[in-house]
């Protein structure tokens, strides 16, 4: 174990599978020497070179497309796209190439490709740098969807996307980077589809990913202490989504609150509501609560920010409301 | 250049092929035989088949809406084709994909697809992994006039470019996306010259030529192969038929068609062959029944196909 | 009343307008005398000529694009997207502009434009020619998000759309265009954010919308025979939703079951669902059903096509398994 | 083209103003006093200055990510740009938007963006409402080389061209889109060449120069004007700065850096004016000092301006 950020972390998932495999190679604006915008690849273009770590123009059009093209040819192309916000530039090769192409052709296409982006506000990037945007892709069957929230999940997913044969959309909160943790060296693997309780409790379920986990974590802090025990449930890959574990802890603490920092309407956070109301109905002995951001576009001054964001104290507040 | 006889003949067959395959589909639409979009290449056969007879196996394309053509030409299976096209569990895709989707990649056929550009980036990325592997293939790119106006095209070569991607954009030019002809979407007389925006060659042929386009096309292979880059290569040609099967194509001027029928890429080529004694007249009438008879086999195959089981539905989202 | 079809309707919808006020123009692929892929526009080119009906190249992303421009500008367009499957083509321009623009600006832009797109399957157009998108709309805070199901509706959301000062995404569907219906003749609106129940019941609430409506009517006159009433409620507009009307049905019938034609995972029935369990939990006496196509791309093959859709016999199983 | 005294005076202003203001952002932002991003135009002021002079009110522009110069140029009003990089609520978009989203309508200045080449179908856009409502009207569209690109610059150039679109683009090539040099990411010398993609006119000028810049846009802007269609002005500039602030730059050569700055454009103009005895140093020096104190002014208003309540958040959402 070594300590590490979760972006020094993310940089080591890739690493170790590019040492691995001389297939896996990395492209996106400014991932070369500049060491990507958030400073995530920094090091790898030294490490490996420039044909395996590209700038590329910005045309994330073709950024992504050609990581379909590249991944049907038989590499198993890592593409950056700088800011998930910037998705929409690409969305249909998402949508309609990258995600359909196997099952269009009958099974015959493999496409292992990674999208890795960062998402998330908190830094006064104002509405065209902060979005949130998992959901859509949680909507295009054909896709993977994985948003870590610790530095060691950041890694043993990372390898994982990486090795998985189906395009993963691997999103990585900005808010994260920074954050330390103890992480394993070498090969390091979390298989997609997992979650993982990161606080046991027995009073109330919250389910929370990325950046939300740490809120949540704080929130059950606080709850423990007035004596309400909050099990805080990290589904760390929307897609394929681990049912299993939500209805089990569901079925211990009978009520459930959902944290995600997207906005409201159309966010996962209504399938997970919905999946629970549909499938364990009898489990809830309350209705289920979502914190999330205002049906709003992000707002740049910081106060503004800060009222729009899901927080501890937010959470806290759905939780009283359910007792 | 000089061209072999087999050469001319092997062209002459796929040629024939194709447009037997897409005479053959345009009466099974209308007979209800045949479900979905079905986008007819007839006319323009002399594009693919020129292009492709100069590559090999490991060499890849992307095609579009308007896919059999290109597809029969770099080595596609007939018959998984029309299964396909009617939707049976022995076609390329199942029956999931239908005419829009098929694909073999195997043979290097990285799909027909239903939304216009988007082989363009498809194309530029295979380029990338051929010239990272440096296995010596080269990506052709299939896209119509209509796609030339499309942001992936700009991206698309502009991104190969800088890379010196081994990859050739063949640009079809049959003047028409759906009802809109080429003098109102866009206000250059050559594709071709789009090239220059991004300091690779562009070169405007006849597309309904295939000696022209063979030629054109094997240059550019060849610069591709050899490490120098990207090309882009206009094909002038006309569809025959309306932009789907059903589409009246009351938007035509019927002199201009009528005038474009007379340029019939096939009958042109038959001319080339028996002026240059290759074959007779009767040989290549051969040439004919015998594409003929392989689509009649293949609708064969087809109709005897079984329908896929409702439970197909759920298999081939993800690989495991 | 005149007896239109759903086509027929819309575009009459857009005729009024267009007559009502000479800033409305229409633009998009093959809109002009090809009268649209789907001939829902057939006719306009020659009533109101090549100024105001105006085909574009093939370029999403320009069409989408310049009706934000355009409207910002004082005009009051109408962009045609051919296929709402090609909407990920033009997503950064509905994302990150039409959605975020006045909000970004403080409130000092009005962006009147409406984009018309077909969705839905059932022709045998294969994956990327039949999808049902709306959900992604609806997570989009700034978009209105129309989806009618009836020719009336149809005309008269349509001249709301038009009025409307904000971006507007209208989804027509394809099976609905040929179906006829009574339609108020002349100027005709139908307000945004209000419900209609297509027909009252007692037993269980059926909400559905676009094609679904459809289905839902069948299955409601099946159960009527076995003795089950079923009230179908159509939201006709998901963003503004009438959450009153939604809470209300519910009330009376303690039960819902969802249709929707668009895969699972992330559709807009999640939405509904979670919002019933948040605010109408008391209301409920079981589980909420989903009726939904499943978690993968369309097939082409009409039996494969047949088995994705949602249908009647797919409802009636939901409600029973209710009761 | 001869220009008067009072132009190349007014020039000088608004190059000095730009400069001033952009100074003050990076002081306050070093020192922790604007939240967010913010990209700096200096360097690059005659760019804006020179083609914005051409302009009337009704005229509009689209703007950038590095959108202070154009705004300012355009008539901005600096107190409410400065209140807006603080975030307070009498910024221009009361502190909603912050320095990549600054706009004034009214002014014509359909904002700063966020989004690479976002503003080029959206000045696209509004050239079609100028020419429909034939109001006299043309659009401005600001982008960078990186933003040549994007899809949006080959859709947008094509539309306008087909459809004679009131639209002028200027590319302000500064060589760089972050860390990425003009020639790593695009294979030509000129991005103005690639106007012959869409059959328009196009010019590279020296975006150093705000007389070559202003007598290329005077041309183009008259061209759209009388209904003659779009064109493309590069401008060939150099950003002072790193990326964003913050940005050490260590990309840039610093030799390369030394001899831009050497050709910074507010002396280069100063020596013109005093070439042309249109002012003096000391006059010169007034001009200056009086765009520092106008910022200074600004940056106390701001200051002294109220911040959002938290409520803010929910209003502006939709139009009513
Ligand atoms: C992105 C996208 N926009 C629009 C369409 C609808 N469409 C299908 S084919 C076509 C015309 C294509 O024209 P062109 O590229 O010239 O090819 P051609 O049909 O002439 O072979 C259009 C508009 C689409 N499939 N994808
Ligand atoms: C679509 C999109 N891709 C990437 C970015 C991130 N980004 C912001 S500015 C920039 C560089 C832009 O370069 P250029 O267009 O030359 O403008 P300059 O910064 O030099 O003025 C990039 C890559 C973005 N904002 N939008
Ligand atoms: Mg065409
Ligand atoms: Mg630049």
């Amino acid at each position: 174990m070594k300590q590490m950020t979760y972006a020094e972390a993310i940089r080591d998932g890739m690493r170790v599978e590019m040492k691995r495999d001389p297939n896996v190679l990395l492209y996106g604006e400014d991932v070369g020497i500049f060491g990507g915008c958030f400073g995530v690849t920094a090091g790898l273009f030294e490490e490996f070179g420039p044909e395996r770590v590209i700038d590329t123009p910005i045309s994330e059009t073709a950024i992504a497309g050609s990581a379909v093209g590249a991944a049907a040819a038989g590499l198993r192309p890592i593409a950056e796209i700088m800011f998930i916000d910037f998705m929409g530039v690409c969305m249909d090769e998402i949508l309609n190439q990258a995600a359909k192409m196997r099952y269009m052709f009958g099974g015959k296409a493999k496409l292992p490709m990674v999208v890795r982006t960062p998402c998330g506000a908190g830094m006064s990037a104002a509405a065209q740098h902060s979005q949130s945007l998992e959901a859509w892709f949680t909507h295009i069957p054909g896709l993977k969807v994985v948003m870590p929230s610790t530095p060691a999940d950041g890694k043993g997913l990372m390898a994982a996307a990486i090795r998985d044969d189906n395009p993963v959309i691997f999103i990585e909160h900005k808010q994260l980077l920074a954050v330390p943790g103890e992480v394993p060296e070498g090969e390091y693997v979390v298989p997609l589809g997992k979650a993982d309780v990161k606080r046991e409790g027995s009073d109330v379920t919250i389910i929370a990913w990325s950046w939300m986990v740490q809120k949540a974590l704080a929130a059950a802090e606080a709850l423990a202490a007035e004596g309400i025990s909050a099990e805080i449930l990290d589904p760390r890959t929307l897609v394929p989504l681990d049912k299993e574990a939500i209805l089990k802890s569901v079925g211990k603490t009978n009520k459930l609150v959902i944290v995600h920092e997207a906005v409201k309407t159309g966010g996962f956070g209504a399938e997970i509501a919905a999946l629970v109301c549909e499938e364990g109905f009898d489990l809830l002995d309350a209705p289920i609560k979502r914190v999330t951001a205002p049906d709003t576009p992000i707002p740049f001054a910081p106060v503004l920010e800060g009222a729009y964001l899901p927080n501890e104290e937010k959470i806290i507040k759905a939780v009283h409301d359910l007792f | 250049m000089k061209l072999t006889k087999e050469q001319l003949l092997g062209f002459y067959k796929t040629m024939t092929t194709i447009r037997a395959f897409e005479m053959k589909a345009a009466e099974l639409f209308a007979a209800g035989q045949l479900p979905g979009f079905v986008h007819l290449y007839a006319g323009e056969e002399a594009v693919a088949t020129g292009v492709c007879a100069n590559l090999e196996q490991k060499d890849f394309i992307t095609s579009t809406h308007r896919g059999h053509g290109h597809l029969i030409a770099k080595g596609g299976k007939i018959d998984l084709m029309m299964a396909e096209l009617f939707g049976r569990s022995t076609g390329y895709c199942k029956g999931k994909g239908g005419s829009m989707h098929i694909a073999d990649v195997d043979l290097g056929i990285l799909g027909a697809n239903g939304i216009v550009g988007a082989g363009q980036p498809i194309a530029t990325g295979a380029a990338l992994a051929c010239k990272y592997k440096k296995n010596g293939a080269v990506v052709v790119c299939f896209f119509g006039d209509g796609a030339s106006n499309r942001g992936t095209f700009h991206e698309s070569l502009n991104m190969a470019s800088i890379w010196r991607l081994p990859v050739v954009y063949v640009a079809e030019n049959n003047m028409w996306g759906i009802s809109n002809n080429q003098k109102n979407h866009m206000n250059v007389a050559d594709i071709a010259d789009r090239a220059g925006a991004y300091g690779i060659p562009g070169v405007a042929v006849d597309g309904n030529d295939v000696i022209a386009v063979y030629e054109a096309a094997a240059e550019a292979i060849k610069r591709a192969r050899s490490g120098d880059g990207p090309s882009l290569i206009e094909c002038k040609t006309w569809r025959h038929r309306g932009h789907f099967e059903g589409d009246p194509a009351i938007y035509k001027d019927p002199k201009e068609q009528e005038a474009w029928l007379k340029k019939d890429p096939i009958p042109r080529l038959a001319a080339k062959i028996i002026e240059l004694k290759y074959a007779s007249r009767a040989e290549l009438d051969k040439i004919e029944a015998d594409a003929e008879a392989e689509i009649e086999a293949a609708v064969k195959f087809a109709q005897a196909s079984p329908i896929p089981s409702p439970e197909d539905v759920f298999t081939d989202v993800y690989a495991e």
